[in-house]
């Protein structure tokens, strides 16, 4: 387990690498185990993550090896299923995002989640609706999977009145209280305590929920991550801290910003669970993760999982792709691991999808994306006195609130 | 009604309160096993036990972002800070999380939270103990800001402030815990939000204060009356929202003001007074509002050096002077 | 005068000072390799070397504390803020480390650093992002704050603030780096800080306002100009130290004041200016001071809502027709 | 070296625990290696800490398993009679600080150091005066043993012009710029951050210098310190991080604040070396530390030490010794240890003390503490316009500065 940072600045041979649970230094305590063997990706076919009229990835495998099964790691062809449309889901939303931003019906920032689909799908298909999901502001594919409409997404991301945020929250914070989507954030790091808030109210209440708290790899160096995840091992709260190692924040690489690579060893400080996951593979992800819901429903215990992954997209819509922090080719050597084509290759290779399937979701994602953009272009603006709205909960008090003269 | 210190007055609210509402929780450095660090919630762990009487790490960012959270799922958090002076560690979550997540979600999420815990200086703590930040937390929209002054204040303004859905920073004096006041005896005594209290109705001069000094007011008042000057105090209670109606009541009747508060000059809460006053009593107004503050720098240790710094009655007593004309 | 950008401007006094004193360094987010988030350090790296330029972890407590550190010992850091809201994580650090350093040790340790980043709104980044800041900061006493409007100004107080030998907190815009303008060429420009500059010489009403509002203003003076009235605009460029007296000297030539602040209201800057106008000048106001400001919410994300909630010229001009009775 | 929580609240056992440096995780790393096997120590006599005229520790131990020496662990009997000195100054001064408190001649917080004496005197020996050293608010003998005058710290605690904070700082504001003492600090864990910027300038100018940053255990928890030990390691700084672990911050037992017991295994998590040493020993801390101080001095590496000691009095002058967080006998027991006692046994036995040479220090140390008092006592207090001095460093601007109206 204790992966020391490796010498060269990448190391590509990690992204497949076995998703592995242990506690602290030296593999001790009782809850150290195997936590899944997540299968080797192939790394063939189109690059994903292509935002122009990108075609659906579809697999150059031989179907030699295709094998006549019914399920895949316990879960129905259904449930896969579900799982690729909720990916294709995502990268279609996000690709029209893109474009929704290029022409300025979006505004402010946006972080595209293209290349990261897995680690949200893998995550979250263990999880009830009534589990607790926060994240950052890289977040629009969770909140779709998490349930919110990609209509109430895309009215979001334009500002509308319709949006899942009532237009006020933006990219960087979608919200839906019904969904138990709790939100992205803005102020990184700032909601791993959040995070450890729901858990501790799970506990409070003696519920059997979890919380699932996303954050980027830049954020595990926040003095919130250290004070967030002994609190958690101290006190045993339910929470899944899912570190999304997409190699950089920003400009700056992990390895420039952490004196250890290996980011689920910073767990065996909190003499907390962790695991490594392959965040380019949906099935070992969804592995890994199960594990640390199972345990976290039963025996309370908090797991630190990196998930490693690659962001295929610039950091936010105003830096390019690649730049002076890492090459085209570099990019374009993750984009062969592109996660939707690995899976849709697991899945034809086990006989659980077939192209026509495949082509059926797609048609199915591409038509609400393009009715959620219809929607959002429609939604109408927030009422001029929605400016006012909602910033107390309670204004049925006496004296003034407010004292800008409200205008 | 019994007479009670102002620690035994909060202790009181949070034990009624956490007896009322079962989502009521306390949560902050030695407030359970060493029953707080000013021993204010005495006797809370041994009652309600340890899901409900939280003892935390010293990770003031850390558990001020759990109480949040809780809030969200619809909890009420009750968060201790030692001093106010440590939240400025986790004012992100004060500021970024607590004040803006009701709008940011567009009213989906509440966040039913107090920040509670003794401000401004206490005696010869120096500059890092020592600060009255009120004015700080006052700015932030989506914050609502309690400074109650005597026992009766504290108990009925912190079971408001727990009832209240927003959150609510909660400013006590480490100098008042051993002040003695009456309490009234109902059950269910609230002293709303937002609402002033004339702590002595006076002619002459409107003091206008809040928190601690109310008594350092009321001291300089009744030194004043000696020399037949009729002070009128007026304690603000809370700074948000804030009772202007109270305000220019006062102002309408003497004329003349002097605002006093705990914390530095510059862009404090005095100035949005004045800036109330000249904006809504301009013709009132015989003479500029008078201010008078903690001296423009850190505290410091000594003792002198500390009891210059801060504001006194003859200071006060200046400041009404001057704007008396006298 | 070279015409450069404000982003240029900034870059420049960078670059100059630490070719000057080899104990200047940046250090922040982003300030090396990737140029800095907004471009602002472009080429330092490679002119200064990692030392000198140097990438954080995103740890704005922990880099924040560096500085201060180092600066105790002599360096002179200058601490890039991605921009002053992330700041607030770090204002432990600011506040009660860099502002109370000399005087804690009564003169021993100098605290000489800069804490630079955009404050304010920009363009839809919502609530989390879109804070103005001044107010908190100039609030507490060893800290000083400067507010450039203009690509000289922003010059030529950065180089100030870098050889001053106190904490001193950079407020820039986001909206202005690409803003162009005149900048003088000799060697060694300084803009010395609490020296305001009147953007705009007029009779009628003064309009006193810093930072990124400057712009509003002149907008708004030049509207109000064809309708006759002659407003004066004064920039204070730095609120600590605060150019009183340039303030008054506008208040006795016009006897109307506006102030015009981007930030919230409730106890903001703007209020402070109004108490020493009404305690230095009282008898020269012929109304009270009017203020515009950021609506009391926060920022929503929504473009329109946006646009509502910031201060324009429109506000202004209401504001100053406001004052002169009309 | 992965210690565990023992299943006991309190391990005494660890007490004389072997100072050891390993890095990370499987005790990988090629710094990795013994720092010292600190003597057992001999826990007979008188407890120390008492405050109401204590007498000399004096030793109980047979004169038969003395030997002939001339030095311990390398040091002369000359420096190791000025450690004992500097452990008896620091005992006396802080016997002497509680009885001034109790009359009133000092105010605000005042924490005593009684019973950690050796982590101090241990740490400081490797140091040369431009070493840089910043701590929390229990730092009147640190104060001291870097050289500040007896009579300097006592006449700031008294907050007087002669004060080395000139009667602005106070108890937990002790400075001297002279000696490289950077303070004490109010805020529990903001030193870390600062003592971490001393490494950075130290590097950034190319010295050789080191920095020891000092906290309580129970700054670990915060923020600052994840963050700072990142940047330190990443950074490669000379930071040497000591945590006096005695046991308790104010009520609170170290293992009701961490998840993880061992504190030095947090190093891991940043790749850092790290040793455990025995605080209770001045020869096992100054072993542990000065190989730390090496490190750093040649190879700029940090390192986090966690010194096991154990705190005789009340967090403050208003905490009771023992109160419902520690029992009576606990602290007894504890007392056993006296560090102060332990060395004298130490030297004695290896005939490096003579019970006159002992009586001749004890004599010296009572008189300068005495001294100090009474120079306090009489030194006057400060100038009322010292209320505004060093404010700022150049007040000569432009503009106002201060709105209090200057009274
Ligand atoms: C406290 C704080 N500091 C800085 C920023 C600016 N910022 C936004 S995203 C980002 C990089 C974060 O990277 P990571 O956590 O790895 O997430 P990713 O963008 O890769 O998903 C930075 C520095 C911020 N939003 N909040
Ligand atoms: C940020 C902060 N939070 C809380 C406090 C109050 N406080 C002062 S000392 C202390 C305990 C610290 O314990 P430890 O770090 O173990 O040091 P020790 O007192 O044992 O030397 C606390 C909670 C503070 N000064 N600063
Ligand atoms: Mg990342
Ligand atoms: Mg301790």
């Amino acid at each position: 387990m204790a992966k020391t940072r490796p010498a060269a600045a990448r190391d590509r041979g990690e992204q497949s690498s076995n998703g592995q649970t242990s506690r602290g230094k030296g593999g001790g305590g009782d809850s150290a185990r195997q936590a899944g063997d997540g299968a080797a990706g192939s790394a063939s076919g189109d690059p994903g993550g292509s935002v122009n009229g990108a075609e659906i990835p579809s697999s150059n495998e031989p179907a030699a090896d295709r094998i006549d099964g019914k399920s895949l790691d316990g879960l129905e062809r259904d449930r896969l299923q579900e799982m690729l449309y909720q990916m294709l889901l995502g990268r279609r939303f996000e690709e029209k995002t893109a474009e929704a931003y290029a022409i300025g019906k979006i505004g402010g920032f946006c972080h595209l989640y293209i290349g990261q689909e897995a680690v949200t799908v893998g995550a979250f298909e263990p999880l009830r609706p009534d589990d607790y999901v926060i994240s950052a502001y890289r977040e629009h594919v969770q909140a779709l999977v998490k349930g919110i409409t990609p209509r109430a997404v895309m009215a979001e991301l334009y500002g509308r009145a319709d949006g899942c945020s009532g237009g006020k929250g933006g990219s960087m914070h979608l919200y839906s209280a019904e969904h138990n989507f709790m939100g992205g954030w803005g102020i990184v790091g700032g909601q791993v305590p959040l995070g450890t808030g729901y858990g501790w109210a799970i506990k409070y209440r003696g519920e059997d929920k979890v919380a699932l708290c996303f954050m980027g790899e830049a954020a595990v160096n926040q003095g919130a991550f250290h004070e967030s995840l002994n609190m958690a091992a101290l006190w045993k709260l339910p929470v899944i801290y899912i570190v999304e190692n997409n190699r950089f924040g920003m400009g700056t690489a992990w390895e420039r910003a952490s004196s250890l690579y290996d980011i689920s060893q910073k767990a065996s400080a909190y003499d907390m669970p962790a695991a490594v996951a392959d965040g380019m593979d949906v099935l070992n992800m969804r592995k890994v993760v199960k594990e640390a819901v199972d345990r976290a429903r039963t025996e309370k215990t908090p797991t630190l999982i990196e998930a490693r992954c690659y962001r295929f997209m610039g950091h936010s819509m105003s830096d390019p792709v690649h730049g002076v922090y890492r090459t085209k080719e570099e990019v374009e050597e993750h984009k062969e691991l592109d996660p939707i084509r690995r899976f849709i290759d697991q899945l034809k290779n086990a006989s659980l999808l077939t192209e026509d399937e495949l082509q059926a979701i797609d048609k199915r994602v591409r038509e609400e994306v393009d009715d959620a953009a219809e929607f959002a272009e429609n939604s109408p603006e927030p009422a001029a006195d929605a400016l006012y709205s909602n910033v107390y909960a309670s204004e049925d008090v006496a004296g003034r609130l407010y004292f800008d003269g409200r205008r | 009604m019994a007479t009670i210190t102002y620690r035994e007055a909060i202790n009181q609210a949070l034990a009624e309160e956490m007896e009322r509402d079962e989502d009521v929780f306390l949560m902050g450095e030695e407030v359970g096993l060493y029953n707080g660090a000013y021993k204010v919630s005495k006797g809370l762990l041994d009652r309600f036990g340890e899901l409900r009487v939280v003892d935390t790490p010293i990770t003031e960012l850390g558990f001020t972002g759990v109480g949040v959270g809780a809030a969200m799922v619809g909890l009420r958090p009750v968060i201790e800070f030692m001093t106010h002076n440590f939240a400025m560690l986790a004012w992100d979550q004060v500021f970024n999380s607590a004040a803006k997540l009701h709008y940011m979600s567009d009213g989906q999420f509440k966040c039913p939270i107090v920040f509670r815990g003794p401000s401004g200086a206490a005696l010869q703590l120096s500059a890092q103990h020592s600060q009255a930040l009120e004015s700080t937390y006052s700015h932030f929209p989506g914050l609502k800001v309690c400074t109650p002054a005597t026992p009766a204040d504290a108990k009925g303004l912190l079971k408001a402030a727990i009832r209240d859905d927003d959150p609510v920073v909660f400013m006590e004096g480490e100098l008042l815990y051993a002040m003695k006041g009456e309490v009234p005896d109902e059950e269910d005594f609230i002293v709303p939000l937002g609402v002033a209290d004339v702590k002595r109705e006076g002619s002459d001069v409107s003091i206008i204060t809040h928190g601690k000094m109310v008594h350092v007011c009321l001291q300089a008042a009744q030194k004043m009356e000696k020399d037949g000057i009729s002070a009128e105090v007026v304690d603000l209670r809370s700074l948000r929202p804030l009772d202007v109606e109270a305000i220019l009541k006062s102002v309408h009747k003497t004329n003349r003001v002097v605002y006093v508060e705990e914390g530095w000059a510059y862009v404090g809460i005095g100035a949005q007074i004045v800036d109330i006053i000249q904006d809504e009593a301009f013709d009132y107004l015989d003479a500029p509002v008078g201010r008078v503050t903690q001296a423009d720098v850190p505290m410091p240790y000594a003792k002198q050096l500390e009891k210059l710094a801060k504001p006194s009655a003859e200071r006060v007593i200046e400041a009404c002077e001057k704007v008396l004309y006298r």
